[in-house]
């Protein structure tokens, strides 16, 4: 039995995959995520100007899941380039995080990073708190979707997996956009809403920016039913991202049709050990209900 | 498990020196000495204090240098103000101990000081009227830049002379970054473990954006504390440290940007 | 200290409304939930024809909230005129719920249940998870909800209340449409997503439709950042719905822009005296920060 | 408190008579005699049975009558199946009880006589092949329509002339819902309390969609037991029950329409 898996040519000892946007923000970083048992890594997203990001309060804990109006902070393609070089040597892959407000932008952060040693790039066309990016840019259109995913496909020969958001009205359609224009794969989803919690005896939204993404466990079903859209709308595999906590979660939403799975919130539940106990856990289940690999219970919940 | 901030009370407020005050919480908290707390202004920004008194009251000591500071500089018993936390690892417990504290630095060592059995603790600021908590622990000893008060040049140089004729068990700083460097080579070529309480821009707080990173550690989640061990591996400590952006600068920049 | 409200002419003793779908099917069991405390009460939404719904499973229980496809099983308007007459005689408004799937079919309904003494409509243009209806058919858009408000609002006089979805991409300008069709008011908001939970052992979707609306917990902050949106965009009020469980939840719904909320998931968390529980951590809480009544926290985070 | 079908072994199935069995899941749950499961077959439907065994194993007594049930037929040991719950209000012990089963109602009665001190117990059902437990309670008396075992003629008949001698403090019953509206009566008439359990159409099975309201009663919620205090509440007990979509037929024809 075996948690191998490969997705667009990327070879991973198991299908957990840090999401960005969390701790990857230096190299040594990832490399302590992947000393505890990420099968890859996607750093923080970069955009080619640097960016302060929203104030604090950025982050929150909710009770049942997170909220966060980062706001893409980040030092920039020039600065992130030189933090992330010679990648080939890490022990797994290193997928880049590649955002931009115009499509002309994630191309000049493409050309940026080209010698570090990436193993894929994420274009995550989806982020549902900052101004001029994401959703909030109308990025998630599937005219823009295919717009930006093809200028992203042709400035580069690595794979291209382009992260939708839950809150878009037909994710499948968006799928069929950048598939159509030359992406590898999919990242589905980013966080969920915006959400608000506000503060009553302060009066006040919590988040300095008011509303903020919502990710872990209260996005899990919703996560799962895109993840479940995107593979009926789809030949390219899926990275399935969204409230996965445990072992269970991982594999309910490899049944929905991912090929592997995106780990994010769960960092802040169990521990950055989070890979290795989901890891051992889907071995467990696996061992228990018969199964050899991931593929053959990739999709299984279809038809 | 929410960590969402809770909006507490001032209970009162307590002035250090012409620039630092304490203010204290009515609520009682299970804190280890070394956590922090992130403090909510609303409208305003959330920032880490850390813990300088625990107990029946919880209190927080701020040095005033930059907008939020100063707005809490303006705040009054019985105004409220958002706290969640406590957060990171404290400082670990070991007989023996020396405390070495500079300026505003002296904050999270007051209840470790209370905690430990009879440390040798060493208090310095620029001069005399910047020495914080020199009445709570009367028994430091006291440096001063400009010998205003106790041995005259820095607490780094106090405890220089300190551990040439006694060996400690733990030495314990926190206080510039520069200071805090010198300590730890001071304790390397000296072969004696310390634990100093290191500042960078926090976010989240509890160990998921990554940004308060340093070569690895998160501050709010391996640290703030963080033992000789640790700080072997850390190239960036005493040189380099993230801005907001998470662009890599100087410590002093780092510094300099901190206290604008 | 009073929790007395007047919302589009009615009256309410609290403002605590049961929402459409939960326990409102007979006319017993809405006095029931009268007894226990609801200033207001809706009825389980009424089709033209009467329907079975989905089949069971319908309706399951996440960790973090429910997760339901009914599917509007209802009588049809017919039978429920006749289950629900007389009710002027009831100690508190009861709302009707009024659906179809061509804008002549909310008429056909407002129509049937004139003589039953309802106090005001509620129209929910939201489902998203019953094809035909609500968002499966488009009628969150702003130029369906325009058209079939203004049909409703011309087939009555009694107060309209237009239901509007969380996974709508510009709430406020659905609203907003809403408000310039003749609505008296908004209901935000009906259930998220759709969501899927899938049995890994039995590799099916749980629900027998498939997917399903998120309500409860995990609704909450989406709920409460709507409720916030449709504030900031019209002037009519907002029966403020999702996730409302306790006491403080109520007042951050109000705080956002609500003047009065509803009250589903939570008779599954607390029972069906949840709305007489919900008061009293109300009156308690506004005693404490020295409220005197509803009316001085509504939108309070606003600005 | 999440409420999802968790798929459970079938550990073995038991022949009660030609169309009912037995079925045994391996699991032990916290139960109280009354008490239903959902019992979910993936891909075609949920539905609600009563416990019919509670201890080391749990086991349901199902009666065969359409397309979920046929189903539930054609699976063997070491199958699984989706159970949730257990849901709704058991029955409230009392001393000195009778206890009516008709046909498969004897279900839902098994764990409760088991519980009770020494009850009457009254099996019935049309002819001697179609009773049930008739051999796990010995010592119950049997009334057989067809009089080809036992009392010849209804359950109900047996009762009014057991109660004629005998005054109990308790009469629990359960079978069609014609045979319940007859105990019902039979005890008011007679000044004797009455537990029965009802069915009606289930869909949540924890009180939120109201489907399974009988005049404001949840069977799901308050019941499948209702007490003599709330049956007299209930005017449609015994006369109109709701079909899936809600529409409200006379109690025979609901029947036909579960039959069906
Ligand atoms: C673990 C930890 C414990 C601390 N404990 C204390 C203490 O006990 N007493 C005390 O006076 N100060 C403490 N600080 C520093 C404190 O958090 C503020 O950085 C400082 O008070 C600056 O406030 P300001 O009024 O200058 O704010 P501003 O003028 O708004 O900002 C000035 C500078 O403060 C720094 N800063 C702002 N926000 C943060 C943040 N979220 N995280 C880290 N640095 C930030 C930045 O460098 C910024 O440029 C601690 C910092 C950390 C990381
Ligand atoms: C609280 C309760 C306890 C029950 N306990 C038992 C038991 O111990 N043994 C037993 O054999 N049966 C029991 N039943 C009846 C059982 O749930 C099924 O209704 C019955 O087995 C019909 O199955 P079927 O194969 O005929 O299904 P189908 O042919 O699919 O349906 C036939 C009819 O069954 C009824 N039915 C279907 N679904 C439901 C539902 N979700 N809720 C209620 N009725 C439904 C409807 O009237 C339907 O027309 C119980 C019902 C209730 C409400
Ligand atoms: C604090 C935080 C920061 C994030 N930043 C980014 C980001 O920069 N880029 C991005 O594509 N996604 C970002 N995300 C979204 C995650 O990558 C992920 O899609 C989402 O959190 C859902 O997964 P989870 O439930 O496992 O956290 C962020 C999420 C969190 C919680
Ligand atoms: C079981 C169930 C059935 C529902 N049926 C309806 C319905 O028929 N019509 C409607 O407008 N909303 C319906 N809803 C949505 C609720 O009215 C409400 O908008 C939603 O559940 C969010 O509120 P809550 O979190 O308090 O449950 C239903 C919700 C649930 C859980
Ligand atoms: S501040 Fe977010 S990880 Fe430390
Ligand atoms: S079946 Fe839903 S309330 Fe009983």
């Amino acid at each position: 039995m075996g948690l191998e898996v490969e997705i667009s040519g990327l070879k991973l000892n198991n299908p957990t995959v840090l999401a960005s946007g969390i701790l990857g923000v230096s190299r040594k970083m990832i490399e302590r995520v992947i000393d505890n048992g990420a099968g890859a890594v996607t750093i923080k997203s970069i955009s080619y100007e640097g960016r302060e990001g929203h104030n604090n309060p950025t982050v929150i804990s909710m009770e049942n899941g997170l909220m966060n109006a980062v706001g893409y902070s980040n030092p920039g393609a020039e600065e992130s380039s030189k933090e992330f070089s010679g990648l080939n040597d890490m022990k797994a892959p290193v997928i880049a995080s590649v955002i931009g407000q115009e499509t002309g932008d994630f191309v000049k952060v493409v050309k940026a990073l080209e010698k570090c040693g990436f193993s894929a790039l994420e274009v995550p066309l989806s982020c549902p708190h900052t101004p001029g990016f994401g959703t909030l840019a109308g990025q998630d259109t599937p005219e823009k979707t295919g717009e930006i995913t093809k200028a992203v496909c042709s400035a580069t020969d690595l794979p291209v997996f382009v992260k939708l958001s839950p809150n878009t009205k037909n994710i499948g359609e968006v799928a069929m956009a950048a598939e159509r224009a030359g992406a590898s794969g999919i990242t589905a989803v980013n966080t969920m809403g915006p959400g608000m919690v506000i503060n009553i005896e302060a009066r006040k939204p919590v988040l300095a920016f008011g509303v903020g993404g919502i990710s872990g466990p209260a996005l899990k079903p919703v996560a799962v039913r895109c993840v479940y859209d995107v593979y009926e709308s789809v030949r390219i595999p899926v990275i399935g991202t969204g409230g996965v906590t445990n072992g269970r979660d991982a594999i309910e939403m490899i049944m929905a049709g991912a090929s592997c799975v995106g780990i994010g919130s769960a960092v802040y539940y169990r521990g950055i050990d989070v890979f290795r106990k989901i890891c051992a856990e889907m071995e467990e289940w696996m061992k228990k209900n018969g199964y050899k690999n991931i593929e053959e219970m990739v999709g299984a919940a279809h038809g | 498990m929410a960590e969402i901030p809770e909006m507490v009370k001032i209970n009162r407020i307590v002035r250090e020196n012409s620039d630092t005050r304490t203010f204290f919480f009515g609520e009682k908290m299970e804190i280890t000495p070394g956590q922090f707390l992130m403090v909510w202004v609303p409208g305003l920004g959330e920032k880490p204090f850390s813990v300088s008194y625990m107990g029946e009251e919880t209190g927080i000591t701020v040095f005033r240098r930059g907008k939020f500071t100063e707005r809490l500089f303006s705040m009054k018993k019985g105004d409220i103000i958002g706290v969640r936390g406590p957060y990171g690892n404290g400082f670990g417990i070991k007989d023996n101990a020396c405390v070495v504290g500079g300026g505003c630095g002296i904050a999270p060592l007051g209840p470790l000081i209370e905690k430990l059995d009879d440390p040798l603790v060493i208090i310095g600021a620029k001069s005399s009227d910047g020495l914080i908590f020199s009445k709570r622990f009367a028994g430091a000893k006291i440096a001063t830049d400009d010998g205003s008060s106790g041995f005259h040049g820095f607490t780094t140089d106090l405890l220089e002379k300190v551990i040439r004729n006694r060996r400690f068990g733990m030495v314990y700083a926190c206080g510039p970054e520069i200071m805090m460097k010198r300590v730890f080579d001071m304790c390397e070529e000296n072969g004696t473990e310390c634990q100093v309480s290191l500042e960078r821009y926090v976010k989240c707080g509890f160990g998921i954006c990554g940004h308060c990173d340093i070569d690895g550690f998160m501050i709010c989640k391996d640290g703030p504390v963080f033992c000789s061990y640790q700080l072997r591996q850390m190239k960036s400590f005493g040189s380099r440290a993230k801005l907001k952006s998470g662009k890599k600068v100087s410590v002093a920049e780092y510094a300099g940007w901190r206290c604008r």
